[in-house]
């Protein structure tokens, strides 16, 4: 049984929002531009929170990367009439495009607000669309979309596994934002087998999760800022 | 085996058919991978290539989908940037397919759309090669050649071409703090280049404005460096503490901000300095160079204290911290170095290093380590500094301007001249990919392949202690009728009968026999078999030293003092002061800024989206009757400047007005253009002491309420809510 | 009861009147006006209406929840009132249970108009499907479509039933196609006994019927809110909160709907004060419990003090929408307090305006349950701001149209006030008859 | 020989009843006379009786509630997604659905019974010349018999007494 989940390492975390744009390039997110995007129509399934703490001279920052937090008890599930959003048995939140109606209910629901809706069909000028991904379906006028957790690289990943005849690997499956991080701060990985990275930084003393107290599960881990304790962190 | 008879027959190909050679051999090049590779259509293929974004020369893989550029990673093995990959750089597949980009050279007219023609390229040369010569045979010296490419063949072929005409050198295209740093380098370390700073291995960072999170030399290579410094094998957690007027996003990311008057970063250094001498941590000699760079007599420590903003004690507590660490390290740069004083804020700052005797050990300013490539190459001088450039375009009017792959007139103030001598010259060609604002000034247009499409060595510009290339081949057919810098420069050399000093026929070749002497000087003995080491360097993307090396480096005798600044009461009735900064994606040269991924990119701290944005203190934005997201009328120095976008921020120090760089394109394409503001166009200070090249920095200025606006924030709450203050 | 007021409460269906042409006309222009707006928005997407990220539902659904709310009137109070057999209910009940309807038709239309792909709508119900899937019940849109499809069938029979022996009557006097409909419509009533008979126990049952299903539906709109976990919509007294927010905005568009037609169609001798007087009082005790309500909501909120709420509760009594909070506070409390106490304020002038007033009060409440929590979501950064854009108000609009519309065409088809129920009332006061005897077998 | 179709008006639903007795012990059959009213008149025969709508409203009501569960919980199982940790067949969202499908049910039976018992169903009513003015109260009795006599002798005390041809139907 796999259940994928996702560390997030703060004290590594720089802000620099390459992630950001990983997920664009892999994910074919569609572009609003600029009056859109002052309407509030911006679509970022991955975001980095700033929140300040004090005021001038004392100020503190802090960085909180926010995509889907896949929730084990995902609020935005159950709200959805006609099943667009489920729960995968991997523990991965699906979205199913072609199901969406655009009750916008789910979002509503969502505490982490992390779910987008599509205002208005995308265009892609001439010859952007040739750097669309084939492996991500664009998504219509009229439906949600949020983080997969880029099911299409697990996919592929598990695809490759079963051609050469093995299990996935511990960090097979690498998430664009993982991928691209300067800093190596993302963590992807399955959280039942006990020795992957991800379940390990999991248990560590500095893990903490967003919104916990909602008993929504969720799935992605933050490394709280400071020094590492030894324990189990790899 | 095919791959060799491939290229032989390819470069045959080349050599006889002249001008075409480059582009064909490319195509063939591309058919070559596509056929070599076992995936049928649809199938993704990963090639190792070079990222060109910036000068920091990252190693990417690029999956290839029938042909077409899908995404770019890091390579994990490069040692600059070891699998990570920042936003522009993510970013350069959208540039590649980009709608707006030049696809044929084009005949302008200086802006003026109407007479705008295209060209066949035989006809655009050949207008290029007769100019040229003209302007040659006239006076060598009326020929003004600048080349900002991070391509080395491109530098490299036009250095060559230069010589061969008997022109004076390129000149480096790089914003003005580029050049200051390096010139601080050349001061206090000898060093003509930038050193390398082992913030890894440092226990405690203290950097003065340097925004090395941000883009600074290559922000990928030193994030991930400080989060080793902070975690992975040592024990104990390295500090980081910035030192900078405004909270950048690198002083968010360390562990403490030391906000500093605009213009005290220098001061505080010297009052760090002050403390460390007094403290004896530094060596005698390392004393003695100190008072050699900084001769003038140190101010009293409490004058110090208001030159900087930053109590005494703190200033006292920061340099026992410095003392006690064991491995410290002092950074500086960034758009501090543009100021008047940048010079003396830099070297001020770094000089702290070598009273902290780091230099050439681990965890301190390292000699950066390169291959030479050009050891067994045909000689080329080296390109001219800016500052020799610009003087020399002051100097007298050129007649002949040729740009390569730069906008110096948006990425240089208008003090710089650059605008004016493009308006006076008789003819101007441009190199770009883009209509940015300086092809607009131009008479002869000529589009660049996109890196993707064509074969390149790029050398880290900022090198590490592990010397690395990167090399790049042509992946993707071709947007459009465009070339390599360096071809261009290869095919003028022919037209103008010096083909025999530039006697490669295409760039690839060119790349082909530097990687012949690399393998070479790097494989053992020079055996192994050179094409499956081609192969292998092409797949990688590059080749690089597998472990770092320590070279020494030292003090360098000091010849002239640094200047210091000299208290000018400031005359100004402007309330505030208007200062310019560097975002991850936003620098002087305004580079990536055409593409959507980056404008809708929220900044950092201001989330703001598509446009530029005045960052102030809520106090100072109540005083003018304004609020997050309205707009602004900017006036410097008494008259009337731009608008923009207010954002209220809690860590604006009152009375200080933030902008960030980049924006404000004329063109640039449809995304780019006429978006935002570009300070350099109003952040003119005179010039550089010590430098010779003209200063941008803070400047006086006011702002008055110009209507509601409505500014594209992604998100607008500033405290979480368990932050928020007591209602009462 | 004599033949001319016979003439006059049928007037309007067989004569119709200059106005009431007018009124027609108007109102269908106002109605195209949403069709319009509909269509265009249809034609390019949603994102030509205000809402956004995270203001996901605007005033699409705040007109949902306030027609909803509005359809409260009829059906419930002329249930209670039969049940209860209040005397003063007969010129009351046909024209309460007429905006039921057609509130719920007008309010059941923006469901659709919110959806992001509407012409996919029947993807909610439970109909055998190519996808092999079928609607998830577990989503309180669901029981939406449940409650609301129930309500709506249950209240136009609930209107349907006692206006048949008026649908013979009018049968017996039309001609032409106009007979032939009535005749279909009448189903061949003859008023005989048995027929009687039938026909008010029907009512008493279906009076019982319909009382639980009015007051689950409201409940179960006030859950699409509370079963979700946003800042103050997560909240217990939900279901009863709307429900007599429902009665109490369906008690204000009575009130006014009656002034209109005493004075449209001057049926001021049936619509008496009394009638006014008593709906008044009636008016008052929900404007009470309202206010109850929306007090304990917000102190239960600001005494509970946790932040993410606070965020919303500040936004509200003291933030942006400040106005409107304290605008409805005046006009759904301030304003009925001062004027319905007194008997002088209940006569039907006075009493409409200030139901002109709750009505825009309601609206405003609808509006502030959903907005200010929907723009304060539980991680901060994401504040949002919501501008309704012109296409939201052009339906808006359009929806009043509609429902004036809908209502000027039921006036030109079925007499405004029950002509039976008004004779049987007249009967009752002067019944004189003598005690019944034991009916006789196999009479018909 | 051709029946005739008696109406006579009576002031209340007294004289009416008594106008039927006359009627019947002339030897009428029931099944000729009708009455007929603008108002309820609980005192007329016919009008007591007991009623099976209050019956019919609980079978509907059961069948409803059936129904409602059935296919709240039979779709779920049918594709059994789980979402947001929620059991397929979440107790609360089925009893939810079974409340107003009960209600659904009951009122429909309702309806429909109550139709049935008033036997309605569209069609045309021959109307006389006094069906108009029941609207003014009163009691209508209307005979149809082959002796025009029957009216002066049993139904001579009616406000008003109306004769019409009864149409044959084919003729």
């Amino acid at each position: 049984m796999t259940r994928w989940a996702m560390a997030i390492d703060l004290d590594r975390c720089t802000g620099c929002e390459a992630c950001v744009v990983a997920c664009h390039a892999e994910n074919n997110i569609r572009l609003v531009g600029p009056e859109e995007a002052a309407r509030g129509r911006a679509i970022h399934w991955l975001r980095i929170e700033r929140y300040y703490e004090g005021e001038y001279p004392d100020v503190r920052v802090r960085f909180v990367p926010v995509l889907c937090q896949h929730c084990g008890a995902a609020p935005c599930e159950p709200v959805c009439p006609v099943y667009a959003t489920y729960h995968t048995d991997e523990g991965l939140n699906a979205m199913v495009y072609n199901r969406c109606v655009g009750t916008r209910y789910c979002a509503n629901n969502c505490p982490y607000s992390v779910r987008f809706f599509n205002w208005h069909a995308a265009p892609w000028p001439d010859p952007l669309q040739r750097q669309l991904n084939p492996d991500v379906a664009a998504r219509p006028a009229g439906v949600m979309e949020k983080c997969t957790f880029c099911v299409q690289r697990i996919q592929r990943a598990r695809q490759q596994a079963a051609d050469e005849g093995r299990e996935l690997r511990d960090g097979e499956v690498q998430p664009a934002c993982a991928e691209s991080c300067p800093t190596r701060a993302i963590v992807f990985g399955d959280l039942d087998d006990p020795d992957s990275r991800v379940a390990r930084l999991s248990r560590s003393g500095r893990a903490r999760r967003l919104l916990e107290e909602l008993g929504t599960h969720p799935a992605v881990f933050y490394l709280a800022r400071g020094a590492r304790e030894s324990s189990g962190e790899p | 085996m095919r791959r060799r008879r491939f290229l032989q027959n390819s470069a045959a190909a080349a050599a006889a058919a002249m001008l075409h050679a480059c582009a064909r051999d490319e195509v063939a090049f591309i058919e070559q991978a596509v056929a070599r590779s076992p995936h049928g259509p649809g199938e993704s293929v990963w090639r190792g290539s070079v990222c060109q974004q910036c000068p920091a020369g990252c190693g990417v893989r690029v999956r290839l989908v029938d042909g077409d550029a899908k995404k770019l990673e890091g390579h994990p093995a490069h040692p600059v940037n070891r699998g990570g990959l920042c936003a522009l750089g993510q970013a350069a597949v959208q540039e590649l397919y980009h709608p707006d980009r030049l696809r044929g050279p084009w005949r302008l007219s200086r802006g003026q759309p109407s007479g705008a023609e295209p060209l066949d390229w035989e006809v655009a040369l050949e207008e290029l090669a007769q100019r040229l010569a003209r302007a040659a045979r006239s006076s060598p010296q009326g020929v003004w050649i600048g080349c900002g490419s991070v391509s080395w063949p491109a530098q490299y072929l036009w250095r060559r071409l230069a010589a061969a005409l008997g022109l004076p050198p390129p000149v480096r295209l790089r914003s003005v703090e580029w050049e200051v740093e390096r010139e601080a380098a050349r001061r206090l370390f000898g060093l003509e280049d930038w050193p390398y700073f082992d913030l890894e291995r440092a226990d405690l960072v203290l950097s003065f404005g340097a925004p090395y999170l941000e883009r600074w030399r290559s922000p990928v290579h030193y994030a991930r460096a400080l989060a080793e410094q902070r975690q992975e094998p040592r024990s104990r957690r390295g500090r980081s503490i910035h030192v900078e007027a405004r909270l950048s996003a690198t002083a968010a990311a360390v562990d403490r901000w030391i906000p500093v008057r605009p213009g005290g970063e220098g001061w505080l250094a010297r009052a760090i300095a002050r403390e460390l001498l007094a403290l004896g941590r530094a060596s005698e000699r390392a004393a003695a160079h100190y008072r050699r760079w900084f001769p003038g007599p140190d101010p009293p420590p409490e004058s110090l204290a208001t030159r900087c903003g930053v109590p005494q004690e703190a200033i006292a507590e920061l340099a026992r911290e410095l003392a006690e660490s064991e491995r410290p390290l002092v950074l500086a740069g960034g758009p501090m170095a543009a100021q008047r004083h940048g010079l003396f804020h830099v070297a001020a700052a770094l000089a702290l290093n070598v009273l902290l005797g780091n230099l050439g050990r681990e965890g301190g300013v390292l000699r950066p380590r390169r291959f030479d490539l050009e050891r067994n190459l045909p000689p080329a001088p080296p390109l001219a500094t800016l500052a020799a450039g610009l003087q020399r375009l002051r100097g007298q009017a050129p007649q002949a301007i040729v740009i390569c792959d730069a906008d110096p007139v948006h990425m240089l103030p208008p003090a710089s001249g650059v605008e004016q001598a493009l308006h006076g010259a008789s003819f101007v060609a441009v190199m770009a990919q883009f209509l940015d604002d300086t092809a607009l000034l131009a008479d002869l247009c000529l589009p660049l392949h996109a890196p993707l499409e064509r074969f390149d060595i790029v050398e880290p510009e900022a090198a590490l202690h592990t010397a690395a290339i990167g090399v790049g081949a042509p992946l993707v057919e071709p947007l459009g009728a465009t070339r390599h810098p360096g071809d261009i420069a290869l095919a003028l050399a022919r037209a103008l009968e010096v083909g025999e000093a530039l006697a490669w026929p295409s760039v690839g070749a060119l790349v082909e026999q530097v990687l012949q002497d690399l393998h070479r000087r790097t494989a053992p003995g020079g055996t192994g078999d050179f094409w499956s080491f081609y192969e292998d360097v092409l797949d990688r993307g590059g080749l690089w030293e597998e472990r770092p090396a320590l070279d020494g480096l030292e003090a360098a005798a000091p010849r002239e003092p640094i200047p210091e600044p000299k208290l000018d009461r400031d005359a100004s009735r402007e309330p505030s002061l208007l200062l310019a900064f560097e975002t991850h994606v936003r620098t002087a040269e305004g580079r990536g800024l055409h593409l959507p991924w980056i404008q809708q990119l929220p900044d950092l701290l201001s989330t703001v989206m598509w446009d530029s944005w005045i960052e102030m203190a809520r106090a100072d934005a109540r005083r003018i009757g304004v609020r997050t997201g309205d707009r602004v009328r900017v006036s410097v120095e008494g008259q009337a400047a731009f608008e923009a976008f207010v954002v209220e921020s809690p860590a604006a120090a009152p009375g200080v007005l933030a902008l960030p760089l980049g924006g404000g394109q004329r063109d640039y394409g449809r995304w780019a253009r006429e978006r935002g503001v570009n300070p350099l166009r109003w952040l003119g200070a005179g010039e550089v002491e010590g430098v010779g090249l003209p200063a941008w920095g803070p400047v006086r200025a006011r702002v008055e309420a110009a209507g509601p606006g409505r500014a594209a924030l992604f998100g607008r709450g500033l405290r979480a809510p368990e932050d928020r203050p007591l209602r009462r | 009861m004599n033949p001319e007021d016979e003439r006059l409460l049928l007037a309007p269906v067989e004569r119709g009147s200059r106005g009431l042409r007018l009124g027609l006309v108007a109102s269908a222009l106002a109605a195209g006006v949403l069709c319009a707006c509909w269509g265009y928005q249809i034609a390019h997407d949603l994102g030509v209406a205000g809402i956004n990220r995270p203001v996901f539902w605007g005033v699409y659904i705040t007109n949902f929840v306030f027609w909803i709310g509005i359809s409260h009137a009829g059906t419930l109070i002329s249930a209670i009132l039969r049940l209860t057999g209040a005397e003063w209910r007969r010129p009351v009940t046909r024209c309460a249970e007429a905006i039921t309807v057609f509130a719920l038709a007008v309010g059941g239309l923006f469901p659709l108009i919110h959806l992001g792909r509407p012409w996919l709508f029947y993807w909610l119900l439970p109909l055998p499907n190519a996808r092999g899937l079928w609607p998830n019940f577990r989503s309180p849109l669901l029981w939406d479509v449940t409650a609301i499809g129930t309500y709506f069938l249950g209240s136009s029979l609930y209107l349907f039933l006692p206006a048949i022996p008026d649908l013979a009557a009018l049968r017996d006097r039309a001609t032409g196609w106009r007979r032939r409909v009535y005749t279909w419509c009448a189903l061949g009533w003859r008023g005989t006994p048995r027929q009687w008979h039938a026909l008010e126990n029907g009512i008493r049952v279906m009076a019982v019927l319909i009382l639980p299903v009015a007051v689950s539906v409201h409940t179960i709109v006030s859950w699409d809110f509370a079963m979700s976990l946003q800042p103050m919509w997560h909240s217990t007294i939900f279901g009863p909160y709307f429900v007599a927010g429902a009665i109490y905005s369906g008690i204000a568009i009575l009130v006014a709907v009656m002034a209109a037609l005493r004075r449209g169609l001057g049926l001021g001798r049936y619509i008496s004060e009394t009638v006014f007087d008593n709906l008044g009082l009636l008016f008052l005790t929900m404007a009470l419990v309202w206010a109850y309500f929306t007090f304990a909501e917000h102190l239960t909120v600001w005494y509970g003090n946790e932040p993410a709420e606070m965020a919303v509760f500040w936004e509200r009594v003291s933030g942006r929408y400040a106005p409107a909070f304290w605008t409805m506070v005046v006009l759904n409390f301030a304003v009925p307090m001062l004027v319905l106490p007194f008997r002088r304020g209940r006569r039907p002038g006075p009493a409409s305006l200030v139901a002109v007033g709750v009505l825009l009060g309601m609206w405003l409440e609808r509006f502030l349950i959903i907005i200010p929590s929907l723009a304060n979501p539980r991680l901060a950064y994401t504040v949002g701001r919501y501008v309704p854009s012109g296409v939201e108000w052009g339906i808006t609009f359009g929806a009043f149209g509609l429902f004036v519309f809908l209502y000027h065409l039921f006036l030109r088809c079925v007499p405004a006030v029950s002509l039976w129920e008004m004779r049987a009332g007249a009967a009752a006061e002067s019944d004189t008859s003598l005690a019944p005897e034991p009916a006789r077998e196999g009479v018909r | 020989m051709n029946r005739v179709r008696l109406q006579a008006l009576f002031d209340d639903a007294p004289l009416a009843r008594r106008a039927v007795a006359r009627l019947v012990e002339a030897g009428v059959p029931p099944a000729a006379i009708e009455l007929r009213s603008a108002t309820p008149q609980p005192s007329l025969p016919g009008a007591g009786g007991r009623s099976w709508i209050p019956l019919a409203a609980l079978v509907g009501g059961c069948l409803g509630a059936l129904a409602g569960v059935s296919i709240a919980s039979l779709t779920a199982l049918d594709r059994p997604l789980v979402t947001g940790g929620m059991p397929i067949v979440a107790p609360f969202p089925v009893g939810i659905i079974a409340y107003e499908a009960t209600a659904l049910g009951a009122i429909l039976a309702t309806v429909a019974r109550a139709v049935y018992e008033a036997g309605l169903r569209p069609r045309r009513t021959p109307v006389g010349p006094l069906d108009a003015q029941l609207a003014a109260g009163g009691v209508l009795v209307e005979v149809v018999t082959a002796d025009p006599a029957l009216g002066r002798s049993c139904l001579g005390d009616a406000r008003r007494l109306a004769l019409v041809p009864e149409e044959r139907p084919g003729s």
